[in-house]
Protein backbone atom coordinates (compact mmCIF):
# COMPACT_ATOMS: atom_id res chain seq x y z
CA UNK A 1 0.00 0.00 0.00
CA UNK A 2 1.84 3.17 -1.54
CA UNK A 3 -0.90 5.40 -0.69
CA UNK A 4 -2.53 6.29 2.49
CA UNK A 5 -5.54 8.61 3.54
CA UNK A 6 -4.22 7.91 7.37
CA UNK A 7 -1.19 9.38 9.07
CA UNK A 8 1.79 7.79 7.46
CA UNK A 9 3.84 5.22 9.91
CA UNK A 10 7.30 5.50 9.81
CA UNK A 11 7.82 2.91 12.52
CA UNK A 12 5.71 -0.12 10.66
CA UNK A 13 8.36 0.90 7.17
CA UNK A 14 11.18 0.35 9.79
CA UNK A 15 9.94 -2.72 10.72
CA UNK A 16 8.97 -3.86 7.80
CA UNK A 17 12.55 -3.43 6.66
CA UNK A 18 14.26 -4.78 9.05
CA UNK A 19 17.34 -6.65 7.85
CA UNK A 20 20.64 -7.70 9.18
CA UNK A 21 22.07 -7.55 5.76
CA UNK A 22 21.64 -3.93 6.32
CA UNK A 23 24.16 -1.80 7.77
CA UNK A 24 22.55 1.43 6.71
CA UNK A 25 19.13 3.00 7.01
CA UNK A 26 18.07 6.68 5.31
CA UNK A 27 14.34 8.02 5.41
CA UNK A 28 13.21 10.82 4.25
CA UNK A 29 10.22 12.27 5.43
CA UNK A 30 8.21 15.50 3.52
CA UNK A 31 5.99 17.68 5.49
CA UNK A 32 3.58 20.52 5.17
CA UNK A 33 5.62 23.36 5.63
CA UNK A 34 4.19 27.03 7.54
CA UNK A 35 5.85 29.06 4.37
CA UNK A 36 5.96 28.77 0.42
CA UNK A 37 6.94 31.10 -1.33
CA UNK A 38 6.16 33.99 0.70
CA UNK A 39 2.87 33.01 1.44
CA UNK A 40 1.78 31.64 4.70
CA UNK A 41 0.12 27.99 4.51
CA UNK A 42 -2.44 26.61 6.97
CA UNK A 43 -3.13 23.09 5.37
CA UNK A 44 -2.67 20.78 1.85
CA UNK A 45 -5.13 18.80 0.17
CA UNK A 46 -3.20 15.94 -1.92
CA UNK A 47 -5.07 14.22 -4.47
CA UNK A 48 -3.59 11.36 -7.08
CA UNK A 49 -4.46 9.21 -9.74
CA UNK A 50 -4.78 6.14 -8.04
CA UNK A 51 -3.56 3.28 -10.01
CA UNK A 52 -1.37 5.04 -12.32
CA UNK A 53 0.29 6.27 -8.57
CA UNK A 54 0.50 3.12 -7.06
CA UNK A 55 2.07 1.77 -10.19
CA UNK A 56 4.39 4.57 -10.68
CA UNK A 57 5.36 4.49 -6.83
CA UNK A 58 6.11 0.56 -6.73
CA UNK A 59 7.65 1.15 -10.22
CA UNK A 60 10.52 3.61 -8.80
CA UNK A 61 10.99 1.44 -5.69
CA UNK A 62 12.26 -1.30 -8.38
CA UNK A 63 14.17 0.90 -10.22
CA UNK A 64 15.86 2.28 -6.78
CA UNK A 65 16.60 -1.57 -5.85
CA UNK A 66 18.11 -2.25 -9.59
CA UNK A 67 20.02 1.43 -9.85
CA UNK A 68 22.07 1.36 -6.55
CA UNK A 69 22.28 -2.13 -5.31
CA UNK A 70 20.80 -1.35 -2.12
CA UNK A 71 18.31 -4.08 -0.48
CA UNK A 72 14.86 -2.27 0.80
CA UNK A 73 13.35 1.00 -1.08
CA UNK A 74 9.80 1.82 0.47
CA UNK A 75 7.59 4.87 -0.57
CA UNK A 76 4.23 5.67 0.76
CA UNK A 77 2.27 9.50 -0.24
CA UNK A 78 -0.75 10.76 2.24
CA UNK A 79 -3.53 11.45 0.01
CA UNK A 80 -6.05 14.25 1.62
CA UNK A 81 -6.43 16.95 4.31
CA UNK A 82 -2.91 17.41 5.95
CA UNK A 83 -2.43 20.06 8.67
CA UNK A 84 0.78 21.40 9.00
CA UNK A 85 3.90 19.76 10.27
CA UNK A 86 2.09 16.20 9.19
CA UNK A 87 3.79 14.06 6.92
CA UNK A 88 2.88 13.67 2.87
CA UNK A 89 5.31 11.47 1.68
CA UNK A 90 7.74 8.74 3.58
CA UNK A 91 11.12 7.30 1.89
CA UNK A 92 12.70 4.43 3.53
CA UNK A 93 15.94 2.69 2.03
CA UNK A 94 18.12 0.24 3.51
CA UNK A 95 21.35 -0.95 2.03
CA UNK A 96 24.37 -2.56 3.12
CA UNK A 97 26.03 0.83 3.50
CA UNK A 98 25.51 4.60 3.79
CA UNK A 99 26.41 5.86 0.45
CA UNK A 100 23.98 4.09 -2.09
CA UNK A 101 21.56 4.20 0.68
CA UNK A 102 21.81 8.18 0.77
CA UNK A 103 21.87 8.05 -3.22
CA UNK A 104 19.03 6.00 -3.96
CA UNK A 105 16.75 7.99 -1.15
CA UNK A 106 17.45 11.11 -2.97
CA UNK A 107 16.47 9.65 -6.09
CA UNK A 108 13.58 8.40 -5.02
CA UNK A 109 12.60 11.22 -3.65
CA UNK A 110 13.59 13.78 -6.75
CA UNK A 111 11.73 10.79 -9.47
CA UNK A 112 8.46 10.37 -6.75
CA UNK A 113 8.34 14.33 -7.84
CA UNK A 114 8.93 13.92 -11.17
CA UNK A 115 6.61 10.99 -12.15
CA UNK A 116 4.04 10.29 -9.77
CA UNK A 117 0.41 11.82 -10.69
CA UNK A 118 -0.20 13.12 -7.27
CA UNK A 119 -1.42 16.94 -6.42
CA UNK A 120 -1.04 19.60 -4.11
CA UNK A 121 -3.42 22.21 -3.61
CA UNK A 122 -2.15 24.61 -0.54
CA UNK A 123 -4.60 26.21 1.37
CA UNK A 124 -3.59 30.17 2.63
CA UNK A 125 -3.92 32.01 5.54
CA UNK A 126 -4.75 34.98 3.86
CA UNK A 127 -7.96 32.90 2.34
CA UNK A 128 -8.29 30.71 -1.03
CA UNK A 129 -6.09 27.97 -2.48
CA UNK A 130 -3.72 27.43 -5.34
CA UNK A 131 -2.92 24.31 -6.95
CA UNK A 132 0.67 24.23 -7.29
CA UNK A 133 3.14 24.50 -10.84
CA UNK A 134 3.73 21.21 -11.04
CA UNK A 135 5.88 18.80 -13.51
CA UNK A 136 4.58 17.49 -16.57
CA UNK A 137 4.76 13.96 -16.82
CA UNK A 138 6.99 13.32 -19.85
CA UNK A 139 3.91 11.89 -22.13
CA UNK A 140 4.29 8.54 -23.72
CA UNK A 141 5.44 8.81 -27.36
CA UNK A 142 3.47 7.12 -30.55
CA UNK A 143 3.75 3.99 -31.10
CA UNK A 144 2.75 4.50 -34.40
CA UNK A 145 5.18 5.13 -37.40
CA UNK B 1 -21.68 9.56 -32.08
CA UNK B 2 -20.30 7.76 -29.23
CA UNK B 3 -19.89 9.19 -25.75
CA UNK B 4 -17.16 9.13 -23.73
CA UNK B 5 -16.16 10.44 -20.22
CA UNK B 6 -13.37 11.91 -19.41
CA UNK B 7 -11.37 11.77 -15.81
CA UNK B 8 -9.71 15.21 -14.59
CA UNK B 9 -7.28 15.53 -12.13
CA UNK B 10 -5.60 18.48 -10.55
CA UNK B 11 -6.25 21.79 -11.29
CA UNK B 12 -8.60 20.65 -14.36
CA UNK B 13 -10.60 19.25 -12.10
CA UNK B 14 -11.41 22.63 -10.19
CA UNK B 15 -10.93 23.97 -13.91
CA UNK B 16 -13.64 21.99 -14.82
CA UNK B 17 -15.69 22.09 -12.04
CA UNK B 18 -16.27 18.77 -12.38
CA UNK B 19 -13.96 15.08 -11.86
CA UNK B 20 -15.62 13.69 -14.92
CA UNK B 21 -16.87 15.40 -18.01
CA UNK B 22 -18.92 13.79 -21.42
CA UNK B 23 -17.75 14.38 -24.96
CA UNK B 24 -19.62 13.41 -27.86
CA UNK B 25 -17.64 12.47 -30.99
CA UNK B 26 -17.93 10.13 -34.34
CA UNK B 27 -16.83 6.51 -33.12
CA UNK B 28 -14.50 6.88 -36.42
CA UNK B 29 -12.05 9.79 -34.92
CA UNK B 30 -11.76 7.53 -31.65
CA UNK B 31 -8.35 8.93 -30.54
CA UNK B 32 -6.84 10.46 -27.40
CA UNK B 33 -6.18 13.87 -29.88
CA UNK B 34 -9.73 13.49 -31.31
CA UNK B 35 -11.23 13.28 -27.55
CA UNK B 36 -8.72 16.30 -26.12
CA UNK B 37 -9.74 18.55 -29.39
CA UNK B 38 -13.25 18.22 -28.65
CA UNK B 39 -12.96 18.75 -24.49
CA UNK B 40 -11.06 22.10 -25.41
CA UNK B 41 -14.08 22.86 -27.56
CA UNK B 42 -16.94 22.20 -25.20
CA UNK B 43 -14.28 23.24 -22.18
CA UNK B 44 -11.99 26.23 -23.44
CA UNK B 45 -11.35 26.62 -19.73
CA UNK B 46 -9.34 24.16 -19.49
CA UNK B 47 -7.85 24.69 -23.47
CA UNK B 48 -4.64 26.53 -22.67
CA UNK B 49 -3.17 23.41 -20.39
CA UNK B 50 -4.24 20.73 -22.44
CA UNK B 51 -0.62 20.72 -23.89
CA UNK B 52 1.03 19.97 -20.92
CA UNK B 53 -1.24 17.24 -20.03
CA UNK B 54 -0.12 13.16 -20.34
CA UNK B 55 -2.95 10.69 -20.58
CA UNK B 56 -3.65 7.50 -19.17
CA UNK B 57 -6.36 4.73 -19.45
CA UNK B 58 -6.59 2.65 -16.00
CA UNK B 59 -3.04 2.79 -14.96
CA UNK B 60 -0.99 2.93 -18.38
CA UNK B 61 0.03 6.24 -20.02
CA UNK B 62 -0.99 6.66 -23.69
CA UNK B 63 -0.02 8.45 -26.07
CA UNK B 64 -2.36 10.81 -28.36
CA UNK B 65 -2.68 9.02 -31.38
CA UNK B 66 -3.67 5.95 -29.33
CA UNK B 67 -7.28 4.28 -30.44
CA UNK B 68 -9.79 4.96 -27.50
CA UNK B 69 -13.25 2.71 -27.36
CA UNK B 70 -16.11 4.33 -25.15
CA UNK B 71 -16.05 1.66 -22.36
CA UNK B 72 -12.69 3.18 -21.57
CA UNK B 73 -12.37 6.33 -19.50
CA UNK B 74 -9.01 8.82 -20.26
CA UNK B 75 -7.58 10.45 -17.49
CA UNK B 76 -6.33 13.73 -17.95
CA UNK B 77 -3.16 14.19 -15.86
CA UNK B 78 -1.55 17.96 -15.48
CA UNK B 79 1.71 18.56 -14.39
CA UNK B 80 2.34 16.73 -11.12
CA UNK B 81 3.54 18.14 -7.47
CA UNK B 82 3.48 15.40 -4.78
CA UNK B 83 6.04 14.97 -1.82
CA UNK C 1 21.85 13.28 25.96
CA UNK C 2 23.65 12.16 23.01
CA UNK C 3 25.04 9.19 24.30
CA UNK C 4 22.71 6.46 25.56
CA UNK C 5 23.38 2.62 26.69
CA UNK C 6 19.69 1.91 25.99
CA UNK C 7 18.33 1.34 22.44
CA UNK C 8 18.03 4.71 20.27
CA UNK C 9 14.46 6.68 20.08
CA UNK C 10 14.29 7.68 16.75
CA UNK C 11 10.50 8.64 17.63
CA UNK C 12 11.29 10.66 20.56
CA UNK C 13 13.85 12.70 18.25
CA UNK C 14 11.49 12.70 15.66
CA UNK C 15 9.12 14.62 18.21
CA UNK C 16 11.64 16.82 19.73
CA UNK C 17 12.58 18.07 16.54
CA UNK C 18 9.42 18.56 14.97
CA UNK C 19 8.84 22.07 13.49
CA UNK C 20 6.28 23.52 11.28
CA UNK C 21 9.13 25.39 9.38
CA UNK C 22 10.60 22.38 7.79
CA UNK C 23 9.20 20.75 5.10
CA UNK C 24 12.41 18.06 4.99
CA UNK C 25 13.61 15.28 7.08
CA UNK C 26 15.79 13.71 6.22
CA UNK C 27 17.11 10.45 8.61
CA UNK C 28 20.23 8.40 8.59
CA UNK C 29 20.39 5.00 11.00
CA UNK C 30 23.27 2.87 11.57
CA UNK C 31 22.26 -0.68 12.20
CA UNK C 32 24.76 -3.36 13.15
CA UNK C 33 25.35 -6.11 10.38
CA UNK C 34 25.53 -9.83 9.62
CA UNK C 35 28.72 -9.45 7.44
CA UNK C 36 31.88 -7.24 7.72
CA UNK C 37 34.89 -7.89 5.44
CA UNK C 38 33.87 -11.40 4.95
CA UNK C 39 33.45 -12.15 8.52
CA UNK C 40 29.93 -13.43 10.23
CA UNK C 41 28.96 -10.64 12.57
CA UNK C 42 27.24 -11.90 15.71
CA UNK C 43 27.71 -8.48 18.03
CA UNK C 44 28.99 -5.00 18.43
CA UNK C 45 30.65 -3.28 21.23
CA UNK C 46 30.55 0.43 21.77
CA UNK C 47 32.87 2.40 24.02
CA UNK C 48 33.34 6.35 24.05
CA UNK C 49 35.62 8.51 25.81
CA UNK C 50 32.31 9.88 26.61
CA UNK C 51 32.85 13.24 27.71
CA UNK C 52 35.07 14.47 24.63
CA UNK C 53 32.23 12.44 22.75
CA UNK C 54 29.53 14.39 24.06
CA UNK C 55 31.28 17.73 23.46
CA UNK C 56 32.29 16.84 19.51
CA UNK C 57 28.53 15.27 19.00
CA UNK C 58 27.18 18.50 19.88
CA UNK C 59 29.99 21.06 17.81
CA UNK C 60 29.33 18.67 14.85
CA UNK C 61 25.84 19.52 15.45
CA UNK C 62 26.06 23.39 15.69
CA UNK C 63 28.77 23.04 12.98
CA UNK C 64 25.71 21.55 10.27
CA UNK C 65 23.19 23.86 11.55
CA UNK C 66 26.10 26.97 10.26
CA UNK C 67 26.94 25.11 7.33
CA UNK C 68 24.12 23.54 5.57
CA UNK C 69 21.44 26.48 7.02
CA UNK C 70 19.23 23.93 8.22
CA UNK C 71 16.87 24.30 11.27
CA UNK C 72 17.68 21.05 13.44
CA UNK C 73 20.12 18.48 13.90
CA UNK C 74 20.57 15.26 16.39
CA UNK C 75 23.07 13.15 16.64
CA UNK C 76 22.92 10.03 19.00
CA UNK C 77 25.05 7.01 19.37
CA UNK C 78 24.35 3.89 21.38
CA UNK C 79 27.12 2.34 23.50
CA UNK C 80 27.54 -1.00 24.83
CA UNK C 81 26.71 -4.39 23.44
CA UNK C 82 24.74 -4.60 20.34
CA UNK C 83 22.88 -7.17 18.79
CA UNK C 84 22.19 -7.67 14.61
CA UNK C 85 19.89 -5.08 13.42
CA UNK C 86 20.38 -2.70 16.58
CA UNK C 87 20.55 0.84 15.48
CA UNK C 88 24.12 2.24 16.90
CA UNK C 89 23.79 6.17 15.94
CA UNK C 90 20.80 8.05 14.55
CA UNK C 91 21.22 10.94 12.56
CA UNK C 92 18.04 13.62 12.73
CA UNK C 93 17.97 16.74 10.20
CA UNK C 94 15.02 19.10 9.30
CA UNK C 95 15.26 22.15 6.84
CA UNK C 96 13.22 24.00 4.94
CA UNK C 97 13.87 21.97 1.73
CA UNK C 98 15.55 18.32 1.12
CA UNK C 99 19.02 19.36 -0.81
CA UNK C 100 20.39 20.47 2.30
CA UNK C 101 18.55 18.02 4.29
CA UNK C 102 20.39 15.47 2.54
CA UNK C 103 23.97 17.22 2.56
CA UNK C 104 23.42 17.89 5.84
CA UNK C 105 22.80 14.29 7.13
CA UNK C 106 25.89 12.99 4.66
CA UNK C 107 27.83 14.96 6.01
CA UNK C 108 27.02 14.35 9.67
CA UNK C 109 27.07 11.28 9.46
CA UNK C 110 30.71 10.92 7.69
CA UNK C 111 32.01 13.70 10.42
CA UNK C 112 30.77 11.76 12.94
CA UNK C 113 32.76 8.47 11.91
CA UNK C 114 35.89 11.17 11.51
CA UNK C 115 35.87 12.97 14.81
CA UNK C 116 33.97 11.11 17.44
CA UNK C 117 36.17 8.90 19.98
CA UNK C 118 33.75 5.94 19.89
CA UNK C 119 35.46 2.13 18.59
CA UNK C 120 33.59 -0.38 17.83
CA UNK C 121 34.70 -3.99 18.90
CA UNK C 122 33.12 -6.58 16.58
CA UNK C 123 32.61 -10.50 17.71
CA UNK C 124 32.65 -13.18 14.90
CA UNK C 125 30.70 -16.37 14.50
CA UNK C 126 33.78 -17.87 14.01
CA UNK C 127 34.83 -16.84 17.64
CA UNK C 128 36.44 -14.02 19.44
CA UNK C 129 36.52 -10.38 18.28
CA UNK C 130 38.51 -7.03 16.90
CA UNK C 131 38.80 -3.36 17.80
CA UNK C 132 38.12 -2.25 13.80
CA UNK C 133 40.63 -0.13 12.00
CA UNK C 134 39.75 3.57 12.71
CA UNK C 135 40.18 7.10 11.89
CA UNK C 136 43.10 9.04 13.72
CA UNK C 137 41.98 11.80 15.00
CA UNK C 138 43.25 15.12 13.89
CA UNK C 139 45.84 15.89 16.69
CA UNK C 140 45.53 19.27 18.04
CA UNK C 141 48.59 21.48 17.10
CA UNK C 142 51.03 22.62 19.17
CA UNK C 143 50.47 26.10 20.37
CA UNK C 144 53.96 27.05 21.04
CA UNK C 145 56.07 28.65 18.52
CA UNK D 1 59.22 12.09 41.02
CA UNK D 2 55.29 12.10 40.16
CA UNK D 3 52.49 9.93 39.09
CA UNK D 4 50.39 10.21 36.36
CA UNK D 5 47.45 8.09 35.40
CA UNK D 6 46.46 7.69 31.76
CA UNK D 7 43.46 6.16 30.21
CA UNK D 8 43.16 3.66 27.99
CA UNK D 9 40.75 3.56 25.13
CA UNK D 10 39.39 1.17 22.50
CA UNK D 11 42.20 -0.82 21.39
CA UNK D 12 44.83 0.34 23.62
CA UNK D 13 42.90 -0.80 26.61
CA UNK D 14 42.84 -4.50 25.56
CA UNK D 15 46.09 -4.35 24.29
CA UNK D 16 47.44 -2.56 27.72
CA UNK D 17 44.95 -5.01 29.80
CA UNK D 18 43.77 -2.24 32.02
CA UNK D 19 41.64 0.93 31.54
CA UNK D 20 44.21 3.26 33.37
CA UNK D 21 47.60 2.44 33.65
CA UNK D 22 50.08 4.60 36.48
CA UNK D 23 53.19 6.05 35.40
CA UNK D 24 56.14 7.83 37.40
CA UNK D 25 58.10 10.60 36.05
CA UNK D 26 59.91 13.41 36.98
CA UNK D 27 57.95 16.68 37.65
CA UNK D 28 59.83 19.10 35.61
CA UNK D 29 59.41 16.42 32.66
CA UNK D 30 55.41 17.05 33.12
CA UNK D 31 54.77 17.29 29.38
CA UNK D 32 51.97 14.87 27.24
CA UNK D 33 54.93 13.77 25.13
CA UNK D 34 57.18 12.76 28.32
CA UNK D 35 54.13 10.78 29.64
CA UNK D 36 54.05 8.92 26.16
CA UNK D 37 57.53 8.40 26.23
CA UNK D 38 57.49 6.96 29.49
CA UNK D 39 54.37 4.94 28.35
CA UNK D 40 56.37 3.33 26.10
CA UNK D 41 59.07 1.98 28.09
CA UNK D 42 56.58 0.77 30.63
CA UNK D 43 53.51 -1.22 27.92
CA UNK D 44 56.06 -2.06 25.02
CA UNK D 45 52.59 -3.36 23.71
CA UNK D 46 51.01 -0.46 23.12
CA UNK D 47 54.29 1.39 21.40
CA UNK D 48 53.41 1.12 18.07
CA UNK D 49 50.10 2.55 18.51
CA UNK D 50 51.28 5.82 20.03
CA UNK D 51 52.01 7.36 17.08
CA UNK D 52 48.44 7.72 15.70
CA UNK D 53 46.84 8.44 19.23
CA UNK D 54 45.12 11.35 19.91
CA UNK D 55 45.64 12.88 23.43
CA UNK D 56 43.14 14.43 25.83
CA UNK D 57 42.46 16.27 29.09
CA UNK D 58 39.24 15.81 30.17
CA UNK D 59 37.16 17.06 27.27
CA UNK D 60 39.99 19.09 25.60
CA UNK D 61 41.86 17.23 23.12
CA UNK D 62 45.63 18.79 23.77
CA UNK D 63 49.08 18.43 21.98
CA UNK D 64 51.99 16.50 22.43
CA UNK D 65 53.87 19.54 23.87
CA UNK D 66 51.28 20.62 26.48
CA UNK D 67 51.99 19.97 30.06
CA UNK D 68 50.61 18.03 32.31
CA UNK D 69 49.62 18.10 36.35
CA UNK D 70 49.68 14.72 37.90
CA UNK D 71 46.24 15.84 39.32
CA UNK D 72 45.10 15.81 35.65
CA UNK D 73 44.43 12.26 33.77
CA UNK D 74 45.99 12.01 29.77
CA UNK D 75 43.13 10.18 28.10
CA UNK D 76 45.08 8.40 24.68
CA UNK D 77 42.15 8.31 21.80
CA UNK D 78 43.01 5.75 19.20
CA UNK D 79 42.10 5.87 15.49
CA UNK D 80 37.95 6.28 16.39
CA UNK D 81 35.29 3.62 14.42
CA UNK D 82 32.26 4.92 15.77
CA UNK D 83 28.96 5.15 13.71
Amino acid sequence: MHLSAESLDLQALLDKTADDRCGALVVFGGTVRLENEGQQVTAIDYTAHTALAEKTLREIEAEALERFGITHCRLQHRLGHLELGELSVLVVVRAGHRPEAFEAARWAIDTLKERVPIWKEEFYAAGGSEYLEGTPLQSKKSNRP
Amino acid sequence: MATYEIEMYGVLRRLAEAGVVSIEIEASQSTVQALLEELALAHPEVYDRLEQVACAIEDELVARDHSITPDQRLALIPPVSGG
